[in-house]
């Protein structure tokens, strides 16, 4: 039960904002057999495509969000000799500079940390029901609005 | 009788932004469904039928012949966004 | 001059643990461009080539350890599509578990900022004048002791 | 008279730990300090000889023929060790 409740903190979608030392205590808190982690955060940037962004929201479909980082989680642990991952995406609205995904990958060797952190947030932009709206100078636009 | 839960810029497509709810016949395929949306909401019925919007079912991608079932909780599902970096757009996700 | 003090607080050999939301405001803060974070953490691990290791000790080259580092910095953003990067070593005693070394980088797109992120890492380990002593059973052991 | 920084697994290789001091001639070059360390310091000599220990002169990686001058800021540089994650010794660094 405990060990559950550990591993459901490893893989959240949350509208809150997040301490990058704390979801880093997570993991290497897993083993001390970890000695390179990799993480990636992405922030708010104020453009986009040549657009100004002032504020962003993202829409998310809860439940197939959640399942879909855990699958990522599950196949980076799988696939790659790593010891733990984090898999953390925000949603709701944004400012720009705020903190919206990270993903914390520890290893024993860093060249593994590093090939599973880039696996899992490209594969997180891929297969995860998460959706952007840009606040711009020409109204609220949803993110490949007009595929 | 299913909901069918819309994201993104799906809820801008139908009037005011509410999930819909359909009528499928018994035994009836997402394509079914995908076909009655099609009369309904042209706009959306254009992006499934041109696979930009793609339908789940129970949380998974579903094909076209997938049959549905009255408890199935389907949605559409628009291009994801993903992240931060904006590279998805190029990427072509 | 405060640019400078800025530029001196991205490069660093310190003694003292640090904070990595700390560390990343300092990156972040840059600029409002930014949008993918890379980051890679070294830490204590508990075990080094098959031997335990209780604690360790890294001695560095005062001056030219820090000229090396900023060299990095620069080469980094020469080279690379990236907004800032800060590089940060510790020496002096560190215990199992706790950080030993950190590379941010901020970039306007995530693939330019984890291959800028690996090759920070990669060089600083390359021709930075810092040596680690390990503690381990059989006493305290210079890594590469016997060339 | 040069003093020579001495790190890592050097200090324990030299009476005290502490870094040393030698005479160099006019004009004389990294290889001829090299060579009067061989003489009084032999295992810090073999290191030295083997490549496996690098010559700094003012904080620069020095081959054996830089020209030595009192002024300049000498070390003896062992293999990095970097980082954590123990892959230089893999790496052959």
């Amino acid at each position: 039960m405990a060990v559950e409740l550990e591993e459901s903190m490893l893989v959240r979608v949350q509208q809150e904002n997040f301490s990058i030392d704390e979801e880093l205590e997570r993991v290497r808190s897993r083993s001390r057999r970890i000695g390179g982690i990799a993480m990636f955060l992405g922030t708010a940037r104020d453009h986009s495509k040549g657009r100004e962004v002032s504020a962003m929201s993202f829409d998310h479909y809860e439940g197939m969000a959640q399942k879909k980082l855990k699958e990522i989680r599950e196949q980076a642990l799988r696939d790659f000799d790593i010891i733990e991952a984090l898999v953390l995406h925000r949603y709701g609205p944004i400012e720009i500079g705020e903190n919206i995904v990270l993903i914390i990958v520890g290893a024993e060797h860093r060249a593994d940390a590093f090939k599973a952190c880039k696996w899992c947030i490209d594969e997180l932009k891929q297969i995860t029901p998460i959706w952007k709206m840009e606040t711009t100078p020409d109204g609220e636009v949803w993110v490949e609005e007009h595929p | 009788m299913v909901k069918i839960k819309l994201f993104g810029v799906l809820k801008t497509m139908v009037p005011g932004g509410k999930d819909l709810e359909m009528e499928i016949p018994a035994g009836g395929q997402v394509r079914d469904l995908v076909h009655s949306i099609q009369g309904e909401y042209p706009q959306v019925g254009e992006l499934l039928d041109k696979k930009k919007v793609l339908v789940s079912v129970n949380q998974e991608i579903a094909h076209w012949d997938t049959v549905l079932e009255e408890a199935d909780e389907i949605a559409l599902l628009p291009p994801f966004a993903g992240g931060s970096c904006a590279t998805w757009a190029r990427e072509g996700v």
